[in-house]
């Protein structure tokens, strides 16, 4: 519905030197739903309060539908937000706090109701009309904050960490209530959360924040398959990455005791951009590390390893064992490992990426690099 | 959003409309304080006095020498700095223990006992003070600091009680609970846990209760005759004889018996307004 | 926290402690102990006196209490009421009181303690203000009236040599000093204000136009020819001669004394302390003030009203005989000349007007004893001070133009009726 | 059993101290407002001078055209200073709640009139009424509102107008703080979420500042009515309930009656009215706020 550009947009709080938000520049389509993820203190919200105009923009320019918007007051802006308390009015009905904004705006009384009844019956909120925020549970307070945003029609949602008052099991309701609500009227999301899980299922683009600075943006697929460094990858992905130090040579690679045998295009990767006999920090997901039931010794991607703890999920188990000086951990189908049991486990190494010692950035060959730059 | 140049310019100047409102009375006080008898009953409308004097205050505390139908005034300072320290320490102690009793315990006719509290506030203190003034002459308690320190508590009670225990309901039970599981009674309870959290508001209680003893007038007029129990509002209205007001003592004696007060409510100014505002979220 | 907790204690402990001891104590060895409540008037002086006393008896010991005028009535009121240390033994009592107090036997008649040579010495109007029916109450300590004060300057220079001596003299003069520019405005100002000194200054006009507040049977009688007259002419000065400051509906003694002493006035009507006030150092018009007789109407006599104060032993006490011993003493010529000479009151015996000591100490002491022999005092009715409110209100209205002043004073003597009845033990 | 004595056991010393001095004297005076008691408390010690007369005491007070001149005044009194103080101190509250330089101090200076003792205000400001030397009273002949120094404490509607402000000048100060103190506690995002519903100041003060302010308001206005309506203090201090009765409020009239004309029963019969009077403000203010609360 609406597209939004932010050109080199810095925030910088009064009394404070630092930015709280370096630099930031993003567009985003029509009908978008666009995922602010980081750790907290990243300055997500903050971004997200300067789209809506609760905060000064510093430096640069937020534009909607081509219009520049950073001197136009919150109401005119044409969004709705969702507060992470939610808000809503304690003094006001449920029907009250979707009503309030369209009675600001004089909205004549039939079209006010026609659009609450609406948002009610999309949220199944329709017999907690006449309730008080008080009298509702913490999910329902959540949907009647939705229903405030959506009665607006606004051409922006923003949403700051809607979900995160609200226990687990509601939590994944919610959020694929919300993505539902996305779908049905299409209008342009900006979500701002701490929670990748959420960013993953929800999101058709992420933006992974860190220290005011954007680390990386890109569809759920790209940032979990091609993290640019080893935060976003370590961020993206649930149980994190594991990080391993490794140094490889022409023919094998050396974690501590063990030597392993590579794909040839990865060793490629490496000697192209000068990582050869280098230290290097090797990242493998858990869920590339695998169990092989039939002890076949020396193979060449697997090793001998003693499990300090196993842990059950249900259809897989967690494995947690050390390699080298670092812990490991792999997610497997469900087996009865015992704690102690000494196993083989083999490494995906297809799928292993590399990030420099030092700079922590994604080693990767110079046409895989453009290919990030263009998306 | 921040504020705009505007917006900032009609705060600045709210700000000032409450300074001058707030504090041109009290300027005019001080002035006047340190203004001779001369300009004081001079007609002309003028602001600063033709000299400085400190003659007031020198007469205010050396007043029993040359007119002893002034109360000496140092006397009425401390018997109104006993009467209001002690209230104060007897209603915390008294109100302390019965709001942990309605904050923390279930019992019989709990609420019944919170209302009729505060149906004791609504009575006014007039209604009381012929029946108080009559028992308390049956037991020989005129003229007594002690008395008047009991009456104040019982009338500071109410109030302190209903604020206490709503600073006690919005502590976390659980805490409480595992001090129980460790073996700690319930008064040991009250005195390691709840006090220290609640302290700021026992503070601001604890103000208020101060303020409000210090304050009283009515009943220390009618119980008090000697100048060993005077306290110190009845010493200022004393500066009027017969249809002739001596502003300059009366205002003098005014200004030193607000200090106390004022300097608490300084100083505690932080206390007051945040333990207000802990109790009203919760009360 | 529990030491801080036990330190409160200790210190609450303390507190009440101390608050206990500065109770008062009897104490025995045959020793009496007397309280005393006075109100502040002269109470520096009485506070000496009791020293005095004391050393000459030994075996009494005076607790003196004094407490503001204002407070004095209500304080008593409440302790007649009371038994214990909040009894007293000897209260200081205003004439108008007499009535309420002597009808509820708060105080004890003297009757039989009044010797005929006091009857004889005493100035007759002291002594008549401890009287109810046919009983004497107390012991007077002072007198007062509102005596009549001129700026003897101001009149010379309109041409007059003696004060006025009619209420048309009055007039007469104020219209001169006022046509000739001598004071801005009107050459007299008035506490008539709706307090209790309204009352007074309309017993001032009543009198001496001949008029009084009760007859011999204590029948309420100042709704007579003369009253309104006195009340009418009180109106005219006001209204329509403009000889009296209008804004006189709202003074108080203490304005119209600072008018007075700034000379913004000529005439002024008031107690005996301003003449202290007027010769005092910082006065403009120290050393020109004179005090003459109040101006009289229909050939009457200079009458003015009294406002004196008496000790009086309460039923209560248990040592009637020391009370009254300490009372006797208080209004001793000796104390009584002392009390002249320390604090500028003006004696209750007649012969100290003659005293050259005295004389010399206060030089209008001559003129005031003449007055002192033509005075009225405010009716002492049980029910006064309800009857005194609802009259301030009354004569404020006659003052403001707003009713007419027989009408008024028939209404008043109504109200003055119903607050005689005795209240019924 | 002993879980059972043990809230009671804390609610001991309270409940002594307020069976001795409120309720036991209460009692007293409901007793005394049902006989007949003038001048002599004495009568008291004598059961056989007990003159129970009823309801006659309550019917004296109620067909005293004085009493209900003093209600009236009372409740005009009341009306109008809790009014002023209420709008003044909201007025106070919402700026000080705003961002500006030295914000902890004038917030401290803002106390001073709630803290300085009412005794004190009262002659504080009758010295600034007065005819002859007060700054007020000169200002207005100064500045041409009044011909002159007028006597503003002499006439019946000034003097009351004066007493008023006097009081609102004190009492606004406490009605801010109270006020001040639960703006602080009011959550933050409701604010962002109404600027973001476009509610402009004005709508936002009435629609959404002033019903969150609900319990506190309710608080301040039953402390500041029950308080106004008791008034004596300022009034004893500033004119005695003159000029002429002109000031006179009902607790200055309870005083009255008792203590300076000594009429006890009616005394305590007219305080037991005013407590009905107050218990029902105190109903009707919870009423209307917690309406629609449940």
């Amino acid at each position: 519905m609406a597209k939004i550009v932010m050109k080199n947009i810095k925030k910088r709080y009064k009394n404070s030197d630092s930015l709280t938000v370096k630099d930031f520049n993003l567009s985003i389509d029509h009908k978008e739903f666009i995922v602010l993820v980081g750790p907290s203190g990243c300055g997500k919200s903050t971004t997200l309060r300067m789209i809506a105009g609760l905060e000064d923009i510093s430096e640069g320019d937020l534009l909607i539908e081509e219009k520049r918007m950073n001197d136009v007051a919150p109401k005119n802006r044409d969004i709705a937000m969702v507060f992470q308390n939610y808000a809503l009015y304690p003094h006001m009905t449920v029907y009250d706090n979707m009503a309030f904004a369209l009675k600001i705006k004089k909205m004549n009384k039939s079209e006010i109701d026609l659009r609450v009844k609406e948002a009610a019956k999309i949220l199944g909120l329709e017999e907690y009309l006449k309730r008080k925020p008080k009298a509702l549970s913490g999910g329902q307070r959540q949907r009647v904050a939705l229903g405030r945003a959506m009665v607006r029609n606004p051409k922006v949602f923003l949403m700051d960490e809607p979900l995160s008052n609200l226990d687990a099991k509601l939590r994944s309701h919610m959020r694929a209530e919300i993505s539902k609500l996305h779908r049905k009227l299409g209008a342009t999301t900006i979500y701002v959360t701490h929670d990748q899980t959420e960013a993953m299922t929800m999101a058709s683009r992420i933006v992974i924040m860190k220290d005011g600075i954007i680390q990386q943006i890109g569809t759920p697929k790209e940032v979990y398959d091609r993290p640019v460094n080893r935060f976003v990858a370590g961020f993206i992905g649930s149980p994190s990455m594991n990080f391993i130090s490794a140094t490889c040579s022409d023919t094998a690679l050396k974690i501590g005791d063990f030597t392993f045998t590579i794909p040839e295009e990865k060793i490629e990767i490496l000697k192209s951009q000068g990582y050869l006999n280098k230290k290097i920090t090797l990242g493998i997901r858990p869920e590339d590390i695998h169990h092989e039931p039939k002890k076949e010794k020396n193979n060449s991607n697997t090793f001998q390893a003693t499990i300090d703890v196993s842990e059950l999920m249900g259809s897989e188990s967690l494995l947690y064992t050390s390699l080298g000086d670092s812990t490991l951990i792999a997610k497997v189908k469900s087996t009865n490992i015992a704690n102690g049991e000494k196993v083989t486990l083999s490494i995906d190494f297809n799928k292993i990426h590399f990030f420099d010692k030092d700079t922590e950035e994604v080693i990767q060959s110079t046409n895989q690099s453009r290919l990030i730059a263009i998306s | 959003m921040e504020r705009t140049k505007n917006q900032q310019f009609f705060i600045y100047l709210g700000v000032i409309a409450v300074m001058i409102f707030t504090l041109a009375p009290i300027i005019l006080l001080i002035i006047a304080t340190l203004s001779s008898g001369q300009d004081l009953n001079s007609k002309t409308l003028h602001f600063l006095p033709s000299h400085w004097t400190l003659k007031n205050f020198t007469d205010i505390f050396t007043a029993e020498s040359n007119d002893a139908s002034v109360p000496p005034f140092m006397q009425a300072l401390k018997n109104s700095i006993i009467v209001s320290l002690s209230t104060t320490f007897l209603t915390l102690i008294i109100a302390i223990l019965a709001s942990y009793a309605i904050s923390r315990f279930r019992f019989k006719g709990q609420n019944g006992l919170l209302m009729s509290t505060l149906g004791f506030r609504m009575v006014p203190e007039i209604a009381l003070l012929i029946p108080l003034f009559v028992i308390f002459a049956r037991f020989g308690a005129i003229n007594n600091l002690s008395s008047l320190i009991l009456i104040y508590t019982a009338f500071n009670l109410p109030f302190a009680i209903w604020m206490l225990q709503g600073f006690f309901r919005s502590i976390p039970k659980s805490m409480e609970e595992s001090a129980y599981l460790d073996g700690v009674s319930s008064f040991g309870v009250l005195i390691r846990f709840i006090l220290p959290i609640s302290l700021s508001g026992i503070i601001a209680t604890g103000i208020f209760v101060l303020l409000a003893s210090w304050d009283e007038f009515m009943f220390a007029s009618i119980f008090t005759s000697t100048y060993d129990s005077k306290t110190i509002t009845v010493a200022i209205s004393e500066f009027s004889k017969r249809g002739m007001v001596n502003f300059g003592m009366q205002i003098t004696g005014g200004l030193i018996a607000s200090l106390p007060p004022i300097i608490l409510a300084l100083i505690f100014q932080k206390f007051i307004v945040s333990g207000l505002s802990e109790g009203s979220e919760k009360g | 926290m529990k030491k801080l907790l036990s330190l409160l204690f200790v210190l609450v402990l303390i507190f009440v402690t101390t608050g206990c001891s500065s109770g008062n104590g009897s104490d025995g060895n045959g020793k009496v102990t007397i309280r005393v409540l006075s109100s502040d008037d002269f109470a520096d002086f009485r506070k000496e006196a009791v020293k005095e006393f004391e050393k000459e008896n030994p075996n009494i010991k005076v607790n003196f209490e004094s407490v503001a005028y204002d407070q004095l009535h209500d304080k008593e009121l409440a302790s007649f009421n009371a038994s214990g240390d909040a009894s007293y033994d000897v209260v200081d009592v205003d004439e108008m009181w007499t009535a309420e107090y002597a009808d509820s036997a708060f105080i004890q008649p003297v009757t039989d303690k009044i010797t005929d040579s006091m009857k004889k010495e005493l100035v007759p109007a002291s002594l008549n203000i401890t009287k109810y029916k046919n009983d004497y109450y107390g012991f007077p300590m002072f007198n007062d009236t509102y005596f009549f004060y001129y700026n003897e300057d101001m009149l010379k220079k309109a041409g007059y040599n003696a004060p006025p001596s009619t209420w048309n003299e009055f007039t007469e003069m104020s219209k001169k000093l006022q046509s000739k520019g001598i004071t801005k405005g009107p050459a007299s100002a008035w506490g008539w204000g709706a307090s209790e000194g309204l009352v007074g200054y309309f017993g001032e006009f009543l009198g001496s136009f001949g008029g009084q507040f009760l007859d011999n049977n204590g029948k309420p009688v100042f709704n007579s020819k003369e009253g309104v007259q006195a009340l009418q002419y009180m109106r005219d000065s006001i209204l329509k001669d403009k000889i009296i400051a209008d804004a006189s509906t709202g003074y108080n003694d203490r304005q119209i004394l600072d008018a007075f002493k700034n000379g913004k006035t000529a005439f002024v009507s008031g107690w005996s302390f301003y003449w202290n006030e007027l010769n005092a150092d910082d006065s403009p018009v120290k050393g020109k003030v004179k005090v003459g007789l109040v101006p009289s109407a229909n050939g009457s006599e200079h009458k003015t009203a009294t406002g004196s104060m008496y000790l009086a032993v309460t039923p209560q006490s248990e040592h009637q005989d020391a009370a009254w011993k300490f009372i006797k003493f208080l209004g001793s010529k000796k104390i009584q000349k002392e009390q002249s000479l320390k604090a500028g009151a003006l004696p209750v015996w007649q012969d100290l007007y003659k005293d050259p000591e005295l004389k010399k100490n206060h030089p209008a002491l001559e003129d005031m004893g003449k007055q002192l022999q033509y005075t009225i005092s405010r009716p002492s009715l049980i029910g006064y001070n309800e009857f005194s409110k609802d009259f301030q209100i009354i004569l404020q209205q006659v003052l403001l133009g707003k009713k007419d002043p027989k009408k008024a004073l028939d209404e008043a003597v109504k109200k003055a009726k119903s607050a005689s009845k005795p209240t019924n033990q | 059993m002993i879980k059972k004595i043990r809230p009671y056991v804390y609610l001991v010393p309270a409940f002594l101290v307020i069976l001795c001095v409120t309720l036991a004297p209460i009692l007293y005076s409901i007793f005394i407002s049902f006989i007949d008691l003038t001048k002599n408390v004495h009568k008291l010690d004598n059961p056989n001078l007990w003159s129970f007369i009823g309801f006659t005491n309550y019917i004296n007070v109620l067909k005293d055209s004085v009493f209900w001149s003093s209600l009236v005044r009372t409740i005009i009194f009341t009306v109008v200073t809790v009014g002023f103080e209420f709008i003044l101190g909201l007025a106070i509250a919402l700026i000080l709640n705003e961002k500006f330089r030295a914000r902890g101090l004038v917030r401290g200076l803002m106390l001073i009139p709630w803290a300085l003792p009412t005794i004190v205000n009262a002659v504080l400001w009758k010295w600034f009424y007065d005819a002859d030397h007060g700054t007020i009273t000169g200002l207005l002949a100064r500045l041409g509102f009044t011909d002159g120094y007028s006597n503003i404490l002499s006439h019946t509607t000034s003097a009351l107008i004066a007493i008023m402000t006097a009081d609102i000048w004190k009492n606004t100060a406490f009605v801010a703080l109270i006020l001040l103190a639960a703006l602080q506690s009011l959550p933050k995002d409701i604010y962002e979420a109404a600027k973001v519903d476009g509610v402009k100041p004005f709508q936002r003060l009435f629609s959404i500042t002033i019903p969150l302010l609900a319990p506190a308001i309710l608080v301040a206005l039953i402390i500041r009515t029950m308080e106004a309506f008791k008034a004596f203090d300022i009034i004893y201090i500033m004119t005695g309930g003159g000029p002429g009765g002109g000031t006179q409020l009902l607790s200055f009239l309870a005083y009255q009656q008792s203590m300076v004309f000594g009429n006890f029963s009616y005394g305590a019969a007219l305080a037991q009215i005013m407590s009905i009077f107050t218990m029902i403000f105190a109903v009707i203010y919870i009423r209307i706020f917690y309406k629609d609360r449940g």
